[in-house]
């Protein structure tokens, strides 16, 4: 039997060749770094993401099937590539100064990082259930793994080994949802699939129950309503940094995923299921932004508020027109500077024994350190969705793109969820700057730190007053799933 | 739509301020808080100089956007950079500017602590509130609707009173509740406009853009997104029952912050009014105006008589603008050009005069760090001057002729009384309460035997108070006497836009060839825009 | 010969004994165990469909399953050992100290 | 024919399962789990993937086996049998499982009948089985078509060991 | 004729920016401004008289809107030109008479600057030539009423008194103002030519004449409130804690009388409307025997002349209610002359006795007596008012009233006709009450204050002679026979001021303006009822001082009726103040507690709810944003409990999830 090579095409996955370059390279300098040298490593993790990311730029454009339609180049993934290297590179930024601080600056930090975000990539090029499976592991055990790298910090690894169980407990779940949907259709190809439902007629329930597995799958790693109860705790527990580059990575990935399949495997049919998705989108909203009120620690706050955050970005899925799948995007590429830049924060009060996560922490911070307190104002005005920040043209997005299909009612229970969210942000906006503070309020910064800070600032206030771009990206990188069809109006 | 003057004059005006304050955040020292005063004053009369320049220029006959400035902004969903003005801005422009400079001032003296940010807040304040007076693209719109919120926050916040943290949130909160709605309302019409079946077919957020689907929008349509806009500017007006943030708000902010809030942030709820509802959604806007007009009474009443009862003199004058701003909503909601006229002068007039009681209020916080009426009592014979600008701002907050506030009365009230005599009825007797709880605060504070010691050896006002609130004073004779120069301005767009509302409230089948012939031809209607 | 079904079946409930595993018993050994028996029902699944249709991917699949296991036992129980070492308890709902 | 084997196996594999949850001892319960092993790769067998009963059997029951063991062996069986075994919401965990199974069972069932006639499958299944029942073409399949996924494994696996490591060793001071 | 305002208007300026300079020659700038209005009046006048003009002068345009202009303009004619005359000439004197009066009050040019407003804001609402820039005069001199009772504002009463004024007009204004949109709404306009060349045209039973009652109805209303008719008067009697001179130029000469001018200027709406004009007969009617026997009893001495102008305001509404016009603005001067005249009267009264160093007791007539001997001037300018307001001839207010009483009966009123008689009788009863009390008999006072008693200085007594003079010939204008005064008033009083008789037409055969045996013997009648009313005072008073007393013991009732006034403030207290401060107390806490809580209440209901779920704080309730925000921070307390930090719970969770997702798409299929 002759071996039929697939069409392997190394030029349009150079990223991520690069990136897995990047790694080992990482590993083995790593053995001749001493100790108290490791800040060499972030740099030349850094280095490597700036490389990737050259890289990636020829590939724009790109329309390509490859390894016999496992693995997809396009638009949508090369959007969501550069979301990954931002989200790598602001955290290689933030991570430097506080590895030392929490004793754990070890060249495998960075090195499972990486790991984490080439999973990332495979995601979102995943044209293949088992790619897309295998890069959603790839994403995953890396960080559970990073969620419990403190081992000494007792909060740590049980963030990790919660993270872990109920991980690889929906990992199961997705999985079973993932094989019957290969029943169903007899293949696990996304468009392979999408042909074979043009032949069955009518829903069927096994296809249901298929959808629903895998949806609570996805909608465990981004965190929705019921599916959220591990973020709380395994973001508390985890590095800030690594808190950080979960709550937006694992997001990002798993909403590719997650479009992807709905885009290519289900377009047309998931109709059926909106209600679904719809559940899914307003209880996330709701429960995460009332459960955040309450919240006194930071870090369980920002988790609570990604759950309500993950809730708004299903929004635009559960609408799932053009419109509704590049608000996504956009709300995603969004998300990365607002909700890193909050945890920054903390990062930028941890000390020496001092976690600088409670809310109480911040009190007078503003007063000591304005610039600080700017910055953070800036972070949760965007998280709020106030303008003109990055947020609001988010959220205003996901909005119209709900109001654009009728979704009145999800958009408004969106809009009123954003009003809610603006109380618990500012209640830490007011203990920054209108509290008397406790002590002395310390901050330790460096310059990594603070330039990941500027980036990010820069960020999320030039999308909020020029975000034409963005959009534009956003739109050309979901417009290939929507051939033909037209943007429906306002129905009656 | 033109732009007499060859440059962007408008943006000038806007966002002088905000760099103003971006200077001051990176170039002075917080050490020097007297070169930080002072330039912000400067700033704020650069400001106000541009918003006045554009005067001799600005044509009152042409109903159509002046100093206009266009340009791409976000062409992927069709919003545009778009500012012009015309008599129905203009005049809230200039209030912005000149209550500003008037707040910068009045601050030198009562802030205290962390100045710096206090003068930066204030006047990325002023640039927001200037933004949404200009803004004529319904996104730019809410983008500076929203960002004014920010800074007032702050304001109230920070420099607020005792209960400041609850009536900062509280005001966020509040008012973010109902501008959200405006935004749902705002994309409905959107996206009805790119549905050929109502509106041109593109996705555009040019709000002149949008008054050409007026006629054409069904009903229900109209009275849903009305809703929606309703609640976002019914809860900043503030339209009974949806005032309670503003007694909080007032009373907690320092004096600065109330003269804004007051003289300026409640405008825009009346703007919104007059500048989105009626020209968007004329048959809504007809259909609900028994609803409005009660509320609007009952908030003239009920506001008046809550303000009666008070004992904290800030609250006392922060019910009075629920009472004053139920004429406003009275008058808009008379749907005809002297009630509409009316409002808009009233708009204006309730700036001055309440933005002068709570400078008032604040000059005598700061000598006595009270605002409880019982803690006065016979001030006339410890401060001349004070009593006498006291009793102007009294005079022309109760409307008596020949001070501002009753030209804007009158005209309110003579616009709904054609609509409806009963409702003319009751608001009259809004003017009645007026002058009770407003006397009887006078005299309980000014009048009288000198009632507590600490009170006898009072500052007057000093040339500095003095300077600030002259303008005004002005202002409210001017007014008062000779209000014509304000009419004009005012006149034609108003005129305009009633016969735009009349004409397009039927239906473009119902109504008779020469009306619509008249609607087609109409300035709002027929003008080309390029998108 | 047995119909698919039937296998699917005996899939289902396997995969479902194994989640109540999950849901009910404190030993943490025992839930990773659990979980096991949860990804072995889905490569049953797998294989009896790739049997239905006639072709490879589900076995494919199914390899590819049984690595992923593999490194998910090895990663878990590589936290259980650390976790083990600091706390000396297995019994996973006294890990607790995040909650609220 | 195979009737009384799939029985056999069936009731077999669910009862090694409920053993593996409801056993005191842990290493008992991997005694289970590892006949559960057994228990599948028979079925596997049965369905036509014979292969991949064999790579169950070395790969599952011995390697991943064997790190189960070596784990229990770290840690006190003893003084872990004498605690309470089940939690607080095992009743309620229960039911819910219980409901569940059925909904399962009736989806299983029903569902793909009807997407496919019982008839059909059968005849297609035989036949398919026959064709490409081999390893050789297993193999082929891997390594071309799934050439991709395959080298993420790879990854994957680097990945896990590394992490695994760092996590398990003795913190050096 | 804008200079006529411009020299009050320059007296403010001056007063009140430069006072501060001026201090004790404040006087100067107003007598000088309001003399330079006097002799400009006294031209117009003449002009008016003699040479018939009239005119319009415009300033400009001042409230412009869509369809509707008001302008600032002028309208000079024989009715403004007569109210120009009594208001500058009586405002003259009275400033004349201020200069002495308030000499070393520590107020002086503030005083002054007050006065010159007034008589500026007066003479805008005399000049106006529509209706809303009568408005505003009627507004401006609302405003100075209130400015100058409230002149001593250290006094508690003083301040109480000028808001009530003011508050009280208001009512009235409030109603003024309705009547002025009805009238826009109606003819389209506010300017008097257009409204009345309208409403003369208007035929009875037209919508116009409909509308013509409900205007005519609203403008009394404002004229009830400005003229201290009931129910509106208690505010004038209040008034008296103003300075006397200001008592006497505002709250007898002038000001109050504005009411009497905007419904005689209105005539011809009025005579659209007989319902209306019956009504402002009825009420000037009973106004007057109201207050007529009120001021009876009283014994403050301004107290007594002010129930009498309110009393004497209720002829005049009696006069135009009957379509006497040109009487009731020919009493209007009269009343101008000799009320101001008793007012600076007794203001001389109180000024000499200004070292008591009780207050109270300076202007009460208990304290008084024999002051004939140190006040002779005094007592002789005020025996000529209080003839001329008995209607005792030849004296001014004999014609005037004698006037309005004839036309009353020959309108048919009968019934109103003896409400007057009455009051006539009651009005010389109490004037020479007052004389007897305040110049004969021996001094009551303190015998320390009554030896500091002397005449007052020329500055004060100049004008008592003045006004004395005008109040024994102002009335000879209008002597019947002669009827110079009606032929002048014709062009603005469509039938020489007897239009009520048309409404009658049954009356004797009288010709208009016509003085036949009726007139002659109801001139006789009413002299002899002044005659009579004064006799008994005499008698009561100069020869048996003690049958007062018993009189009032025989009818203690009654007199304590008379004395509290019908205890009309104290109802009024009950009925309207307190109920609506009681209103505004609940509105108050509603909107503390129940508006702004009634999410909050709502949050209540879910206390419950709350319970279940969790803590349930009643701090956070109080101190909660809104109730929503307590419900919302309790449900969060509720959903932070189900995240217990047990894994397994996190597990069941999504597995419940999962669960109840494929329940749903089961069941609904």
């Amino acid at each position: 039997m002759p071996l039929k090579l697939p069409d392997i095409n190394l030029f349009a996955i150079m990223p991520e060749i690069a990136m897995t370059v990047l790694v080992c390279l990482v590993l083995l300098v790593d053995l001749f770094v001493p100790q108290r040298r490791k800040a060499l490593l972030g740099l030349l993790t850094l280095f490597g993401v700036v490389v990737t990311g050259l890289l990636t730029l020829p590939l724009i454009g790109m329309e390509a099937d490859l390894f016999s339609d496992m693995y997809r180049v396009d638009s949508f993934a090369i959007f969501f590539k550069f979301i990954f290297l931002a989200i790598t590179a602001l955290t290689v930024l933030i991570s430097m100064r506080y590895l030392s601080i929490e004793e754990i600056h070890l060249g495998e930090y960075y090195a499972l990082v990486l790991f984490s975000v080439i999973g990332m990539m495979v995601m979102a090029g995943g044209s293949d259930l088992l790619t897309i499976y295998i890069g959603l592991e790839l994403l995953s055990i890396p960080i559970y793994m990073l969620v419990g790298f403190m081992k000494r910090d007792l909060l740590s690894q049980e963030g990790g080994i919660k993270y872990f169980l109920l991980g690889a407990f929906s990992s199961g779940i997705i999985l079973y949802g993932i094989a019957l949907a290969y029943g169903i259709t007899g293949t696990t190809n996304l468009a392979a699939m999408h042909a074979a439902f043009g032949e069955t007629t009518g829903p069927n329930i096994l296809l249901t129950l298929s959808v629903i597995m895998i949806v609570a799958g996805f909608a465990f790693k981004i965190a929705l309503v019921p599916f959220h109860m591990w973020a709380p705790d395994a973001y508390q527990g985890a590095p800030t940094s690594i808190t950080a580059f979960m709550s937006v990575g694992t997001k990002a990935a798993a909403f590719a995923g997650l479009l992807r399949i709905f885009a290519v495997a289900f377009e047309g049919i998931a109709d059926q299921w909106a209600i679904l998705l719809w559940l899914l989108a307003v209880f996330s909203m709701t429960w995460g932004n009332i459960a955040a009120m309450v919240q006194s620690n930071l870090k369980r706050l920002l988790a609570y508020s990604s759950v309500a955050h993950a809730g708004y970005v299903m929004m635009g899925l559960v609408v799932g027109s053009e419109i509704g799948m590049a608000s996504v995007l956009l709300y995603l590429a969004v998300y990365i500077f607002m909700n890193m830049g909050a945890f920054t924060m903390v990062i930028l009060l941890c000390r020496q024994n001092f976690r600088g996560d409670r809310v109480e922490d911040f009190r007078g911070l503003a007063r000591a350190h304005p610039l600080a307190g700017i910055g953070f104002v800036i972070f949760f005005l965007s998280l709020a969705g106030i303008p003109p920040t990055a947020g609001f043209v988010g959220k205003f997005y996901l909005f119209s793109a709900a109001i654009e299909s009728g979704y009145i009612w999800l958009a408004l229970i969106g809009v009123l969820n954003s009003v809610l969210s603006v109380y618990y942000y500012f209640k830490i906006v007011a203990n920054m700057y209108m509290a008397e503070p406790a002590g002395k309020v310390d901050i330790s910064t460096s310059v990594p730190l603070r330039l990941a800070l500027g980036l990010m600032v820069a960020g999320v206030l030039l999308i909020g007053v020029y975000p034409d771009p963005l959009i534009s990206a956003a739109k050309a990188s979901v417009a290939p799933f929507f051939q033909g069809a037209s943007a429906i109006a306002l129905v009656p | 739509m033109t732009n007499a003057l060859g440059f962007s004059v408008l943006s000038i005006t806007a966002y002088v301020p905000i760099v103003g304050a971006i200077l001051i955040m990176f170039l002075f020292s917080r050490q020097r808080p007297l070169a930080i005063k002072w330039f912000a004053f400067g700033v704020s009369l650069i400001s106000l100089f541009f918003s006045l320049f554009m005067i001799p220029y600005f044509e009152p006959s042409n109903v159509q956007m002046q100093f206009v400035e266009r340009a791409e902004w976000i062409p992927s969903i069709g919003v545009q950079y778009f500012f012009g003005i015309d008599g129905i801005s203009l005049p809230l422009i200039i209030l912005t500017t000149l209550l500003s400079s008037v707040a910068v001032l009045c601050s030198f003296s009562n802030i205290g602590e962390r100045q710096k940010e206090y003068y930066v807040s204030l006047l990325i304040l002023e640039t927001g509130m200037l933004g949404v007076f200009m803004a004529l693209d319904v996104f730019l719109f809410y983008v500076f609707w929203e960002v004014m919120l920010v800074p007032m926050y702050f304001l109230i916040g920070i420099w607020g009173g005792q209960r400041k943290l609850y009536a900062a949130i509280k005001f966020f909160l509040y008012t973010l509740f109902g501008s959200v709605f405006i935004l749902l309302g705002f994309l409905a019409l959107y996206f009805l406009n790119a549905n050929p079946a109502y509106g041109s077919g593109e996705f555009t957020f040019n709000l002149l853009e949008l008054y050409r689907m007026a006629p054409r929008l069904p009903e229900n349509f109209q009275f849903w997104i009305f809703l929606a806009l309703f609640v976002g500017f019914a809860i900043k007006v503030p339209l009974f029952p949806l005032h309670t943030w503003l007694p909080d708000a007032h009373v907690e902010a320092p004096t600065a912050g109330s003269v804004i809030l007051a003289g300026v942030l409640l405008k825009m709820g009346t703007y919104g009014f007059v500048r989105f509802s009626l020209p968007l959604l004329p048959k809504a806007s007809f259909n609900l105006v028994p609803f409005i007009s009660l509320l609007a009474i009952i908030g003239i009443i009920y506001g008046a008589l809550v303000a009666m009862a008070q004992k904290d003199i800030k609250k006392l004058v922060a019910y009075s603008s629920v009472s004053h701003l139920g004429f406003v909503m009275l008058g808009i909601f008379a749907l005809n050009s002297q009630g509409l006229l009316g409002a808009l002068l009233q708009n204006l007039n309730h700036g001055l005069s309440t933005g002068a009681l709570f400078l008032i209020v604040g000059i005598l916080y700061e000598r006595r760090h009270t605002r409880m009426i019982a803690d006065y009592g016979g001030l006339s014979s410890v401060m001349p001057v004070f009593t006498v600008v006291f009793a102007i701002a009294m005079f022309s907050s109760i409307g008596l002729p020949g001070l501002n506030g009753f030209v804007g009365e009158f005209l309110i009230l003579l616009g709904v009384f054609q609509t409806s005599t009963v409702y003319a009825a009751f608001a009259v007797t809004g003017i009645v309460l007026g002058a009770g709880y407003m006397l009887w605060l006078f005299q309980r504070m000014m009048f009288g035997p000198v009632t507590h010691e600490e009170n006898r050896n009072l500052r007057d006002m000093n040339r500095r108070e003095v300077a600030y609130m002259l303008p005004i004073l002005v202002l409210m004779f001017w007014i008062g006497i000779y209000p014509k120069p304000y009419l004009e301005i005012m006149e034609p767009s108003v005129k305009n836009l009633i016969q735009h509302v009349e004409l397009a409230r039927g239906t473009p089948e119902s109504l008779s060839a020469q009306a619509s012939e008249a609607l087609r031809q109409h300035q709002y209607l027929t003008t080309e825009w390029s998108r | 010969m047995v119909p698919i079904p039937y296998y699917l079946a005996l899939g289902g409930i396997i995969f479902l004994i194994g989640a109540v595993g999950v849901l009910t018993r404190r030993n943490i050994m025992i839930i990773l165990m659990s979980i096991e028996l949860m990804l072995n029902a889905v490569n049953l699944t797998l294989i009896a469909f790739s049997r239905a249709h006639g072709n490879l991917t589900g076995q494919v699949f199914a390899i590819f399953v049984i690595a992923v296991a593999a490194a998910e036992a090895a990663v878990g129980l590589a936290l259980i050992i650390s976790i083990n070492r600091r706390r000396a308890t297995l019994n996973v709902d006294e890990i607790n100290l995040l909650k609220w | 024919m195979e009737w009384p084997f799939f029985l056999i196996f069936a009731v077999g594999m669910i009862a090694s399962s409920v053993m593996v949850i409801s056993l005191r001892n842990m290493v008992h319960s991997a005694l289970s789990l590892l006949l559960s092993f057994f228990f599948v790769a028979a079925l596997y067998v049965m369905l036509g993937a014979e292969f991949l009963a064999a790579i169950q059997i070395l790969i599952y029951a011995g390697a991943i086996m064997m790190l189960y063991v070596f784990v229990i062996m770290l840690v006190n069986v003893r003084e872990q049998m004498g605690v309470r075994q089940w939690n607080r919401q095992r009743a309620f965990a229960f039911i819910i499982g219980g409901l569940l199974a059925a909904e399962f069972l009736v989806i299983l069932l029903t569902g793909f009948f009807d997407l496919l006639p019982p008839a059909r499958v059968v005849a297609e299944g035989a036949k398919a089985t026959a064709e490409i029942g081999n390893t050789e073409a297993f193999g082929s399949v891997l390594y071309t078509q799934f050439l991709f996924p395959f080298e993420v494994v790879s990854l994957l696996l680097l990945a896990a060991m590394i992490g695994a490591i760092v996590l398990a060793k003795r913190e050096i001071k | 004729m804008p200079l006529v305002l411009a020299f009050p208007a320059l007296g403010v300026l001056v007063n009140g920016f430069l006072g501060r300079y001026i201090g004790r020659k404040a006087h100067w700038p107003a007598i000088i401004s309001t003399g330079l209005s006097l002799g400009l009046s006294l031209f117009f006048l003449y002009q008016a008289v003699f040479r018939g003009l009239s005119g319009e002068v415009r300033l400009f345009e001042w409230i412009a809107a869509p369809s509707f202009l008001a302008e600032v303009a002028f309208l000079l004619d024989p009715l403004s030109a007569v109210m120009l005359f009594v208001v500058t000439g009586v405002g003259f004197v009275i400033h004349v008479y201020s200069a002495g009066y308030m000499r070393g009050d520590p107020g002086y040019s503030r005083y002054f600057a007050y006065l010159n407003l007034f008589m500026f804001s007066m003479l805008l609402l005399i000049l106006a030539n529509n209706y809303l820039l009568m408005f505003v005069g009627w507004e401006g001199v609302g405003l100075c009423s209130y400015l100058l009772i409230g002149f001593w504002y250290h006094k508690k009463s003083a301040a109480d008194a000028g808001k009530k004024a003011f508050i009280m007009n208001r009512i009235g204004d409030a109603s003024f103002l309705l009547g002025l949109f009805l009238i826009f709404q109606t003819f389209g306009t506010l300017n008097y030519a257009g409204v009345f060349s309208q409403a003369g045209a208007a035929v009875p039973g037209s919508a116009i004449a409909g509308a013509a009652t409900a205007i005519t109805l609203l403008l009394f209303v404002g004229a009830v409130g400005k003229s201290a008719q009931l129910p509106l008067y208690t505010w004038l009697p209040d008034a008296m804690e103003g300075p006397t001179p200001v008592s006497a130029l505002i709250h007898a000469a002038t000001m109050v009388t504005a009411g009497v001018y905007m419904v005689a200027r209105s005539n011809a709406l009025y005579l659209l409307s007989p319902v209306s004009m019956s009504v402002v007969a009825l009420v000037g009617a009973l106004t007057a025997i109201f207050a007529a026997s009120i001021a009876l009893v009283q014994n403050d001495i301004k107290k007594v002349l002010a129930y009498s102008t309110v009393s004497q305001l209720g002829y005049m509404f009696l006069a135009l209610g009957v379509g006497a016009f040109g009487a009731g603005i020919f009493h209007l001067m009269t009343h101008a002359f000799f009320k101001g005249l008793l007012f600076l009267g007794a203001g001389s009264v109180i000024h000499a006795l200004h070292s008591d160093p009780e207050e109270g007791r300076r202007q009460d007539l208990r304290y008084m007596g024999g002051l004939r001997r140190h006040l002779p001037l005094t007592a002789i300018t005020f025996y000529v008012g209080a003839l001329a307001i008995a209607g005792i001839p030849p004296f001014a207010g004999f014609f005037s009233k004698d006037e309005i009483l004839a036309e009353t009966f020959k309108g048919g009123h009968y019934f109103l006709y003896a409400l007057g008689i009455i009051t006539a009788f009651m009005t010389a009863f109490y004037m020479f009450r007052l004389i007897y009390l305040a110049f004969y008999g021996k001094p009551r006072g303190d015998p320390h204050v009554v030896s500091h008693v002397h005449e007052s200085p020329a500055v004060m007594t100049v004008p008592l002679v003045i006004l004395a003079v005008l109040a024994l010939v102002g009335g000879w204008v209008g002597i019947p026979q002669m009827n110079l005064f009606h032929d002048y008033l014709a062009p603005v009083f469509p039938d020489g001021g007897h239009a009520g008789i048309q409404l009658v037409a049954a009356s004797a055969g009288s010709e208009s303006g016509g003085f036949g045996a009726l007139e002659l013997w109801l001139a006789v009648f009413s002299v002899a009822v002044g005659v009579s009313g004064w006799m008994l005072a005499r008698h009561m008073y100069r020869k048996r001082p003690d049958l007062p007393a018993k009189v009032a013991d025989r009818f203690r009732g009654v007199y304590r009726l008379l004395l509290n006034k019908y205890w009309v403030d104290e109802i009024y207290h009950a009925v309207f103040v307190r109920p609506s401060m009681r209103l505004a107390h609940l509105c108050s806490s509603i909107d503390t507690k129940g508006v702004d809580g009634a999410v909050n209440g709502a949050s209540w209901g879910t206390v419950g709810l709350s319970k279940l779920s969790g803590i349930f704080d009643l701090k956070t309730v109080d101190g909660a944003v809104n109730g929503i925000a307590v419900i919302l921070i309790n449900s969060a307390r509720g959903l932070r409990r189900l995240q217990t930090g047990v894994v397994q719970n996190y597990a069941l969770v999504m597995l419940l999830g999962i669960f109840i997702t494929v329940s749903l798409f089961l069941l609904l299929g």
